[in-house]
């Protein structure tokens, strides 16, 4: 992570130079024992998928389909990264806090990471199912796509070396209108029903063996927790890079107070 | 402020199309350039006639679109060219009445560009036209939202010092509603496909309007520079 | 202070500006003249401290700043495929000026005939500046800011520029006006301020600039 | 005259570069722009997974084409930025190194475009590769023609106040022949249609060769300016 | 005559420029100073007429003449991109300098330090004009032309850039600089050529000028 590089400046001037803390340590150990006990779920008792036809073929997704366990997870942790980014830009656009700013830009990075994973698990999935790694006809696969582009887009933006307000105020501009996507891509399945081959909430309408749904719902917790734990780091990231920033801009303060009195006795002013 | 705003729409879209006009880009170039793209597409399908008809309506808006990339992106050049952009910002005129000027020279032009290169359309991919209101109120449509759309987020990219290659990431996905209404609107109205040109039609009105609102409410702050 | 990215462009302002005066800033390359002036125009932000212009606090109403000032800055805000009676009648009318404004600028600034129907980017370096200023002067402006107002100016041009500041002086408006040519502006007398590192000293003799008398014109 | 041709086509090439490379632009924003593209083609086809199987290639290399305009526009408007191409006229560099040195950096660039963008499109599109030999020559074939006739071109148009919008019509319809070759090789290469790979391959070779000679034996005459 | 556009910038020209020579040119805006230096540079062509720098005809060897020169025009040829001591290093290796010369360059003009390593699109406008001014230093030319080489600068600098002018033309090299601060100028004693309309008269009281002496620097 990006802390090891920020330390050493960091140390330098007295800014604790870590991003954990005891919360995230217990998160980070939270995050293993649950992903250990979610593999286990996931593979020990989670039966395969196979159902038997009335011609008496085994048709299912097989051993594929705990790849749920991963994918719909990253969906939702996506969702919930860009919906935190939306919520934080407006309460940015607001009171103009770099806290929120800030907020904005960690979760957002993290939704686009649970995207991408989203976009990945989805197409390793798709290829045994669906015998495709991509169906552009598939609404969800495509929305999905557009929306992680377009919070790519958005730390494209936050990437540039500009003023930090006007691109803070910018960068919030597009979190604003990037996650409309959010809504498009859950109820894309619903709007478009001819038009896709992905599941449906298949979630909630109690189509799925308990196992799976027990398991599932752990692994929503487990992702949460997970979440919860890269955001703080995240943000704390973010935290000491602004304080690396100010440190910078009390340095450069100083130099240009010397300039001034350097001016002041040194050269004679006309 | 309502007529003040109107006068200085006015005023910011006149100018704005007297720089094109004079410039002569978008007739001299942004058109060639869209025709180009057409027949470019034509040799990347290979030239397969029945593909090129089904697919006229789609191929056609994707050029739109980059041109239109092209529109948005010289209109904010020309302001930020030699600091009219900060000058605009001390002139008092309500960031509404930019907003508006702005979208509206960027849609003259997109329809122009619409015309002509759908007569480009009809010609080289050997189309037919079954209904035209459905083709005109589509045009028109879909050029309102891709120049409200395009011009807040040409405002966005603005002096960022590489608006030219940013305004395409963060416009193309944020317009991609636009290039599948109006695609689905021009085949039913090419009777290519049988898609509900009218609904979709209300799709891209709908979108010109979202997007005209967002834009002249946050215009303000966007320009509200540093 | 000022930060542009994050070089700290004006460290430390105490400045105390009241109305109808003439201030001169001078100071060496990079000192943060130009950055003052943009701040004064509300076109950059205060990242700590406080200022006043006009009456107006500069963290909360820049907008309010903004429309009330005319800024020649080092670029010019013109159109180059727009002629200069075009540039400067566009930002007549977002003024709100008259067409008579516009004719009056562009004889003040000898702009009229040929070179008004020609278009700004075919102009020479010191015309393109004099059109600048044209399309200032039609605003009339309570608060102007000026950016090394003659450079690039010839003989006749300089002299234009500084009755044009002595006679908005004398119609009570307020003029702050950086340049490194300070004999030019000595004959207007103006009390000179110097900016040397991003700190701004109220200098030239006045001392009386350091007690701030009026509240509400002060940028710090 | 031999090294201090090459040691200054490397000097201009390094300077391209290492401008890009502070500006981000390329990574940033024409490699999600070329995806984007890509993207907004499939909505443009209908989504018709076999179509866009077999138009893969020939999307892939518009997509490709219209990057490439964005990376050689940026090259030439750094120069023309503040009148740095003055004084590189005045710097008495061989204008074939000024030229190879700008096709050097601008092809650097397509390279790595097409290496991202590809393993898009193989994602993406579903396709699967048979002939890697192949595919990596075109790739390399194609970017030094687009490359050599695009700073032809862009020098062309560099300066004529509106590069941004004549580069494309000029260039696209120059580079049709590598859009073709380039596509046909990539056929025979994702094996998608018949097409005589090697033959094509020929041809692209042939392209970038003599716009290589043309350009660098031109571009004297051409900076020649007024 | 040269043209801009359909502009006819030059229309008579008699100027006859010995080796060695400081030239100043003066006249109102738009007189074609600007131009001319252009013109002896090799950037603007002749559409009649003819003319002669350094020995080479400005119709036929401009190419010859273009690698003779520095150019100090309106605008910079820096990239913003790039720090000042990597363009100053990148025009240096285009012209076969060492490093040595860069440093040499950036310490005359006060560029040496923090300012080497900022970006120049972040530079004042002054900076930034002092910047390019190193850049062609770094050449050691011929021929120097300077248009209005001390515009923007603060004190300091102008004094810098009157001692490079002087110390070029004592090491043999040819200035032509134009500019409208002729007081600056004055203690170099240059020889004064006025500019109006497009035509170049030698003035300043040598009237040997008007009578071509060495006819291939003679430029028409
Ligand atoms: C790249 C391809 C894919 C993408 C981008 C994708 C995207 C998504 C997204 C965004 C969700 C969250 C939906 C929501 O609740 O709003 C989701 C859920 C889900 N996906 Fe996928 N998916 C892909 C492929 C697949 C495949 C191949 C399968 C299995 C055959 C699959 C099965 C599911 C299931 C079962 C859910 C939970 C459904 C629910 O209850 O809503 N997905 N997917
Ligand atoms: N965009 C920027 N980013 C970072 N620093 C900047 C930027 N613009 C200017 N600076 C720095 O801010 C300081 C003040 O610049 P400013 O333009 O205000 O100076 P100035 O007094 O007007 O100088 P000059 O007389 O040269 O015009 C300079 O040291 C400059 O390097
Ligand atoms: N691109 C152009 N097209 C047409 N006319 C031009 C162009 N550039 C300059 N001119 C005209 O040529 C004339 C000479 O311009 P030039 O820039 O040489 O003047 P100058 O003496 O340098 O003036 P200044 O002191 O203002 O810099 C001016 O009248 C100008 O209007
Ligand atoms: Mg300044
Ligand atoms: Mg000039």
């Amino acid at each position: 992570m990006s802390t090891a590089t920020t330390s050493s400046s960091a140390t330098r001037v007295g800014v604790p130079a870590t991003t954990s803390s005891r919360a995230t340590k217990v998160l980070g150990w939270l995050t293993l024992a649950g992903f250990a006990v979610l593999v286990a779920l996931a593979f020990a008792w989670v039966p395969e998928d196979t159902r038997i036809t009335e011609q008496g073929d085994v048709v299912g997704q097989f051993d594929a389909v705990r790849l749920m366990f991963v994918h719909v997870p990253s969906a939702i942790l996506a969702y919930t990264g860009f919906g935190l980014t939306f919520l934080a830009s407006l309460a940015y656009l607001r009171w103009r806090t770099d806290w929120w700013d800030m907020m904005a830009h960690s979760s957002a990075e993290i939704g686009v990471v649970f995207g991408v994973l989203t976009l990945v698990t989805g197409s390793i999935w798709g290829r045994p199912t669906w015998q495709t790694w991509w169906e552009w006809g598939d609404v969800r696969q495509v929305t999905a796509l557009v929306m992680v582009l377009v919070f790519i887009g958005y730390l494209a933006v936050r990437r540039i070396p500009a003023e930090a307000a006007v691109k803070a105020r910018r960068s919030a501009v597009i979190a604003l209108v990037g996650a409309v996507n959010i809504v498009i891509v859950n109820r894309s399945v619903d709007w478009w029903e001819n038009r896709t081959l992905h599941q449906q909430s298949t979630l909630f309408a109690r189509k799925i063996r308990d196992e799976t749904l027990f398991t599932l719902s752990f692994s929503f917790a487990v992702g949460m927790v997970l979440f919860a734990w890269l955001l703080l780091h995240r943000f704390r990231t973010a935290y000491l890079e602004s304080q690396i920033e100010e440190l910078e801009v009390q340095e450069a303060l100083e130099e240009r107070r010397a300039e001034a009195d350097g001016a002041d006795h040194g050269r004679e002013q006309p | 402020m309502g007529t003040a705003v109107f006068r200085d729409a006015w005023l910011i879209a006149g100018k704005d199309l007297r720089v094109e006009m004079r410039s002569r880009v978008g007739l001299n170039q942004i058109v060639p350039f869209a025709v180009t793209v057409l027949v470019l597409f034509a040799f990347a399908l290979d030239t397969d006639q029945e593909a090129l008809r089904t697919y006229a309506p789609g191929l056609f808006w994707v050029t739109v679109l980059l041109a239109a990339l092209l529109a948005i992106g010289r209109s904010f050049a020309v302001d930020l060219a030699d600091g009219a952009s900060d000058r605009l910002l001390l002139s008092g005129i309500d960031p509404i009445a930019v907003f508006g000027g702005k979208a509206l020279a960027v849609a003259v032009q997109l329809v122009v560009l619409e015309v002509l290169l759908g007569a480009g359309v009809v010609l080289l991919f050997d189309v037919t036209v079954h209904r035209y209101g459905l083709l005109v109120c589509a045009g028109l449509a879909a050029a309102a939202g891709v120049a409200t759309a395009g011009t807040l987020y040409g405002a966005l990219v603005a002096g960022l010092g590489v608006s030219e290659t940013l305004l395409p990431v963060l416009l193309l996905p944020v317009v991609a509603p636009v290039l599948i209404g109006a695609t689905r609107a021009f085949q039913d109205a090419f009777g290519v496909a049988g898609a509900e040109g009218w609904a979709w039609l209300g799709l891209l009105a709908g979108f010109a309007a979202i997007y005209g609102v967002f834009g002249a409410l946050s215009y303000g702050a966007l320009l509200e520079e540093a | 202070m000022t930060l542009l990215g994050r070089f700290p462009a004006l460290t430390g302002v105490d400045l105390d500006i009241s109305p109808g005066e003439t201030v001169l800033l001078k100071g060496p390359n990079g000192a943060g003249k130009t950055t003052l002036l943009r701040l004064c125009a509300g076109l950059c932000s205060l990242a700590s401290g406080q200022g006043w212009v006009l009456g107006h606090d500069l963290s909360e109403e820049r907008r309010m700043v903004r429309r009330r000032v005319a800024l020649l800055g080092h670029r010019t805000g013109l159109y180059d495929d727009l002629t200069v009676a075009e540039n400067v009648g566009f930002w007549a009318q977002a003024a709100g000026a008259s067409h008579q404004d516009v004719d009056e600028a562009l004889e003040r600034l000898s702009l009229a005939g040929r070179l008004a129907d020609t278009r700004v980017g075919r102009l020479s370096a010191g015309q393109r500046r004099r059109a600048s200023i044209a399309s200032l002067v039609v605003r009339r402006p309570e608060l102007w800011l000026l950016d090394e107002p003659h450079a690039g100016l010839d003989q006749q041009s300089r002299d234009t520029v500084d009755s044009l500041v002595r006679g908005a002086a004398a119609a009570g408006a307020t003029v702050v006006l950086a340049t490194h040519e300070l004999e030019r502006i000595a004959v207007l007398e103006p009390r000179v301020v110097s900016v040397v590192g991003g700190m701004v000293r109220s200098g030239g003799g006045d001392s009386e600039g350091d007690a701030p008398t009026d509240g509400d014109r002060r940028v710090s």
